[in-house]
């Protein structure tokens, strides 16, 4: 085993590991810090497998916004206080036999994807590759896209607007 | 394998001076900021620890390590304790992308002066300013204190707020470099630094860079005068060193920032490189402090007025200008 | 050489599965929403894998794409979450089960 | 050269033709909903610039000989593509002058109309969204980029249709449209489904050529050739869904103008000119294009004669003239189905705007009344409304007479006559009903009825806001008028136009021919004079007369009225009832058991449908989940 291969495994590890911590525990602020490890964990893989740009906007978009207003969130309404019904086991025990399945699926397909045997090589896209080839190629995607992040800016300006003059909303509509 | 070794004792060598270079700077840059602060206001500032105080910041550090560890009640304790760690530990991450000078050559192999010359260094610095976000929320909330809840909630929304305007005041100055990496862009302002090409850049930066490092005039996560010390209310001894190590290393790095994407990084005529950099980062250090000593503190709606409708506009307005520009100019 | 592309879509598999369970299982809007993200970023991991096995920037530039999206599923959701929580006292997915 | 100038101008002019309306729908929107005068003046400015492209490009493509294509790509995943772009040939260029130029009257005329409405910013900007929908449409360089924007002149024509909402008619009126088309579109959806399936591509150039023929099967063409009328059925109120047409009237009556005579409905007819070659594959789709043709124009007429509201009538009309069109296209006559299009764009978006002025002015659409309260005494609208109503019967020298005679051309070039002799009845009944609404609207029964409303109608006229309004919905009618007047004496430049650089091929005249041609304006001038003589007549105070001078006609309209309301019930019965049969079964359970039972049973209702409604995101989450599972399972194992 490479010194590459070590890393991804030591990563692997840690990805898993960290969101699996994450999605079982109690209190969503340790949710959070745990997942803001595994996406982390998951910038770092980025970079093992050549992605340097994906890599750093995977830590500046997902840990550093998206988790950062989960985290706003939860300690603005105060999360924490309030209790999570756990359903009993027998209810989760087809969900557990169903995601098996769903994971054993999975593990088979990836197995079975063709060229999956084959190790990967150390190839690096810089960002100027990456640039040029998302904007020659997909520059109308990017269009749709950002037309995408304005719908949703005046999504959540309206949405914030109802919550302050609801009464004054809901009579006009 | 001779190779590696070699590589890796180079890299420990460059860490480690960083490392101290940062810290003294730091604790020097208390001083400074002490003393400077005294001269505006008309005292003397630190005097009694040294010639002109200037021991005076170790006798902080010994104060700092002596001082009782307390964490609160009904604190998390894990997260208490790492939150400072986390604000430091960033900061400290961030300046390794900032390029200290031209390539050496050492025992026949080039050694590039700086920890890592990353084809993304510039997000990288970003990238670790906002996971600096966490130790200020993660800390406010861990102290389970109405205060410093409050600090944090509006740390994390002003750091936020003002990463936006931070990271696209810095667009023209990659189109105009062509690429992410600090060496790239210390390369690209070989003839003229970049601020006499992006003033207005330049100016959203530094006003963003002060927001960032929650300085006056934009210091409402600890304004003393509503919350006590908002985020950092509970924190004592070292861990509160920590946060207040994390806040002038965070001065440093955006002074370095400033300096390689702005100021031409360690290029200039006579002196050394090195000194170059550290003159150049002083200047803004001292500007920063110059700031904090003559203007007031805004308001909670006003900051968030400043960033949203005025430097984001503004800094978008730029991004489409030099755009354009660089279109119409290509052949 | 790193390591088989197997493992790498191995890795995401698992992820995925998490990520399911999250979604499925706890009963909290905010979880719920964690669990969709985790997915997300399976799926993310599995295209970067793939873009290296085939050598094309296809599959990264996908993961650009889906970063963008998942910003703005996210800002959107959060802000609709909040509001209900506002209307409905409550994040378990069932507390909402009244029509206006 | 214009060469060079044209391939450097084209692309702009479309995308600032097609992007002009939306700019202006987002920055209403937004920002200026509060200031109708801004929105009404930045909605027209936009238009005005479509419009001013839209005339641009014909001009410089006058001689085209190749369809110009710019695509950019969408989506690209190995080698399967979707490309996304602007298809320009005559066809295109001549809908899109259509819509630019017939949304740019119906905006200026509704400055008068809508004047003082609480939602006039709205009305522009769904106006605006309306003319983006549309003109995309026509300039779609694919059929799944058509279907796009298909579904979003579904949409805006539903929030035009609804947009008086307090209005329980008219909201009742924009789900009906909205339901039916989207039937229709369902159908179409999954004939582009089928040919996307094996052709692999939507491209509308490549999908009549000979890619089409070699991946598909006849009759694997014929069955999604068939599928995708299904969505022109829908769109251009066809056959089986045509009811959904004259209830749509309940909108304002510029939207009727625009939304259902020139541009919506036409988008279907539009449509199928567009995928002409593709249809033409398969000879029995065809047959059955025609014979639904047939039906609705057939149809539609009867229904026209005996209404009594003179929106419903245009309304009526409008479905059978496009059921014309469909006939015109099914029988192979490419150019005069598009023509009529042309001409029918023009006359009927007149005689909408017409009534549109007795509406605003007397606030009634039934033509006796209107007929009895001075009705002609708004000289501008009657006198234009007789041109369109000419135009519409196909009489000498307007626009309607040449188009109907290239579509009987077209007809009588089949060798079955049922088709020509189906078409000539649908020419009298058409010249009847027209005249019958002209007549009944100019001479009115009893002189002292008319005297009585001249004063009232005059005195409304002192008031210097009528009179500005009046003036502003006027105008648009002259033109409209004009271009009635002298469209019909362009076909063969048109002609030339749409055939680009090749020579048009010359309709070869036989005997037969010639007789169905002259047959139509026989025909045409006997409708009038039928109209004539059951309504003009009453000048001379004999009211009834009608009935008594020739009982048996009377009788027949009875009968023939009778007729139309079976049909309409039926239809109501099948489709309405169709869609609401599990509610009303409901609804009957209910209201026959005991109050007791009937509480029990609503409350055994509602806690049915409550779990329908539960938030239960989760347990949907956990069965997509088994699905993906068990699927995945299935293909790879």
């Amino acid at each position: 085993m490479t010194l590459y291969g070590f890393l991804f495994y030591i990563v692997a590890a840690i990805i898993i590991g960290s969101t699996a911590m994450a999605v079982t525990r109690r209190n969503l602020v340790h949710v959070v810090i745990y997942l803001v490890l595994s996406f982390f964990g998951t910038a770092m893989l980025f970079y093992l497998l050549g992605a340097p740009m994906l890599a750093v906007l995977e830590v500046i978009i997902y840990a550093g916004a998206i988790m950062v207003l989960f985290l706003f969130v939860i300690m603005m309404i105060r999360v924490d206080s309030l209790e999570e019904v756990i359903p009993p086991f027998r209810q989760r025990l087809p969900a557990m036999l169903l995601g098996g399945l769903y994971l054993g699926c999975a593990l088979l397909m990836a197995r079975g994807t063709p060229g999956a045997g084959a190790s990967l090589p150390l190839l690096t896209a810089s960002p100027k590759e990456l640039a040029l080839y998302v904007f020659g190629e997909h520059w109308f995607t990017i269009e749709l896209v950002s037309l995408l992040l304005l719908a949703a800016l005046m999504g959540v300006l309206n949405l914030g607007r109802m919550k302050a003059d609801e009464a004054g909303k809901e009579k006009s509509a | 394998m001779l190779t590696w070794i070699a590589g890796f004792i180079v890299l420990v060598v460059k860490l480690v001076a960083i490392l101290f270079f940062l810290l003294m700077a730091a604790a020097y840059l208390v001083w400074v900021e002490r003393k400077f602060l005294a001269r505006l206001q008309l005292r003397y500032g630190p005097n009694r620890a040294g010639k002109f105080g200037l021991l005076q910041p170790l006798a902080d550090v010994v104060k700092m390590l002596t001082k009782e560890d307390v964490v609160p009640d009904g604190a998390d304790r894990v997260i208490f304790r790492l939150a400072p760690a986390v604000v430091a530990g960033t900061a400290f991450l961030m300046f390794a992308v900032v390029p200290l000078g031209r390539d050496l050559t050492l025992f026949g192999r080039s050694v590039p002066l700086v920890v890592t010359d990353l084809n993304v260094g510039l997000l990288f610095a970003f990238a670790m300013s906002s996971l600096g976000v966490y130790g200020i929320a993660l800390g406010g909330w861990a102290s389970n204190s109405k205060y410093a809840l409050l600090g944090s909630i509006r740390g994390a929304a002003q750091m936020i707020s003002y990463e936006l305007s931070l990271g696209l005041s810095i667009v023209p100055i990659v189109m105009l470099a062509g690429s992410f990496s600090m060496v790239d862009i210390v390369n690209a302002q070989k003839g003229l630094p970049f601020i006499f090409v992006q003033p207005l850049a330049f100016v959203i930066f530094v006003i963003s860079a002060m927001a960032e490092t929650k300085r006056i005039p934009f210091d409402l996560p600890e304004a003393e005068n509503e919350l006590n010390a908002g985020y950092h209310t509970e924190y004592s001894g070292m861990r509160f060193g920590l946060f207040f190590l994390g806040e002038y290393v965070t001065m440093m790095v955006f002074g370095g920032l400033v300096a390689v994407l702005f100021l031409g990084g360690w290029r200039g005529p006579w002196l050394p490189p090195f000194v170059w950099l550290v003159i150049k980062i002083l200047l803004v250090a001292v500007f920063m402090i110059w700031v904090r000593g003559t203007l007031p503190r805004v308001r909670w709606d006003q900051l968030m007025t400043i960033g949203w409708k005025a430097l984001l506009p503004l800094a978008l307005l730029n991004v489409i200008v030099t755009g354009a520009l660089g279109l119409i100019m290509s052949p | 050489m790193i390591a088989p592309f197997s493992h790498v879509l191995a890795l995401a598999a698992v992820v995925f599965t998490l990520g399911a369970y999250c979604a499925v299982a706890r009963r909290n809007l905010i979880m719920m929403v964690l669990g969709v993200e985790i997915m997300i970023n399976a799926a993310c991991i599995a295209l970067v894998g793939a873009s290296l096995r085939w050598g094309s920037l296809e599959g990264q530039s996908f993961v650009l794409f889906i970063l963008a999206v998942a910003a703005t599923e996210v800002s959107v959701g959060l802000a609709i979450i909040v509001y209900a929580f506002r209307r409905a006292g409550s994040f378990d997915p069932d507390a909402y089960n009244s029509l206006k | 050269m214009t060469a060079f100038w044209s391939d450097h101008a084209t692309l702009p002019a479309i995308v600032l033709a097609t992007f002009a309306p939306f700019a202006a729908f987002f920055a209403i929107m937004l920002f200026t909903r509060g200031r109708p005068r801004l929105s009404a003046r930045l909605s027209i400015g936009a238009i005005s610039v479509s419009l001013a492209c839209a005339l641009y490009l014909p001009c410089v493509h006058w001689r085209m000989e190749q369809p110009l294509e710019y695509t950019a790509q969408w989506i690209a995943s190995g080698s399967f593509s979707i490309p996304f772009g602007f298809l320009v040939d005559p066809l295109s260029l001549l809908m899109l002058t259509i819509v630019a130029a017939i949304s740019f009257l119906v905006q200026m005329y509704s400055l008068g109309y809508m004047a003082g409405d609480p939602g006039f910013s709205r009305y522009y900007a769904f106006m605006s969204l309306f003319a983006w929908a549309m003109m995309s449409l026509t300039v779609a360089s694919t059929v799944l980029q058509l279907f796009i924007f298909w579904e979003l002149v579904g949409l805006s024509s539903y929030l035009l249709i609804g947009f008086w909402f307090e209005k329980f008619s008219a909201t009742q009126a924009g789900k009906k449209a909205f339901v039916m088309t989207r039937v229709g579109d369902a159908s179409f959806y999954i004939g582009l489904l089928l040919v996307l399936l094996h052709m692999g591509n939507l491209d509308i150039l490549e999908l009549g050529g000979p890619k089409a023929t070699e991946s598909m099967s006849p009759g694997f063409i014929t069955l999604a050739a068939l599928l995708v009328f299904g969505g022109i059925v829908g769109k251009s109120a066809q056959f089986p869904l045509l009811t959904w047409l004259p209830d749509a009237m309940e909108g304002p009556t510029p939207v009727s103008a625009l939304l259902h005579s020139a541009t919506m409905v036409a988008a279907g007819v539009y449509l199928f000119a567009r995928l002409f070659p593709f249809f033409s594959l398969s000879s029995t789709a065809m047959t059955v294009i025609l014979a639904v043709g047939t039906i609705s124009m057939l149809l539609a007429s009867t229904m026209a004669m005996v209404s009594r509201d003179i929106k419903r009538v245009w309304a009526y009309s409008t479905i059978s003239q496009l059921g014309l069109m469909i006939m015109a296209l099914a029988a192979g006559g490419w150019f005069a189905g598009v023509f009529h299009l042309t001409t029918h764009a023009g006359f009927k978006a007149l005689l909408f705007l017409c009534s549109g002025v007795f509406l605003h002015t007397y606030e009634t659409g039934d033509i006796f009344e209107l007929s009895a309260r001075g009705g002609r005494n708004l000289k501008i609208p009657a006198l234009t409304l007789a041109v369109g109503a000419a135009a519409l019967s196909g009489l000498p020298p307007f626009s309607g007479y040449f188009s109907k005679g290239a579509v009987m051309g077209a007809l009588s070039g089949l060798t079955n006559p049922i088709w020509a002799l189906a078409a000539l009845v649908g020419v009298l009944l058409t010249a009847y009903y027209s005249f019958r609404v002209v007549f009944v609207i100019f001479f009115p029964g009893s002189g002292v009825a008319e005297s009585s409303v001249h004063s009232h109608a005059a005195g409304e006229g002192h008031e210097g806001g009528h009179a500005e309004t009046y003036r502003a919905m006027a105008w648009p009618l002259l033109v409209l008028a004009g271009v009635t007047l002298i469209l019909g004496f362009f076909e063969a430049p048109l002609r030339g136009f749409l055939f680009g650089g090749a020579t048009a091929p010359e309709a070869h005249e036989s005997v037969y021919a010639l007789m169905v041609h002259y047959a139509a304006i026989g025909l045409g001038l006997l409708g009038v004079a039928a109209a004539w003589v059951e309504f003009g007549w009453s000048r001379a105070k004999r009211v009834g007369l009608v009935e008594r001078w020739s009982p048996a006609l009377a009788n027949l309209f009875a009968e023939r009225w009778f007729l139309d309301h079976f049909y309409r019930a039926f239809m109501e019965s099948v489709i309405d009832k169709g869609f609401a049969s599990l509610a009303h079964w409901n609804d009957r359970r209910v209201i026959d058991g005991t109050i007791d039972g009937a509480g029990r049973r609503t409350i055994d209702a509602g806690r049915r449908t409550a779990l329908w409604h539960l938030g239960a995101i989760q347990r949907r989450l956990l069965t997509t989940f088994a699905v993906v599972a068990f699927l995945a399972l299935y293909f790879f194992l």
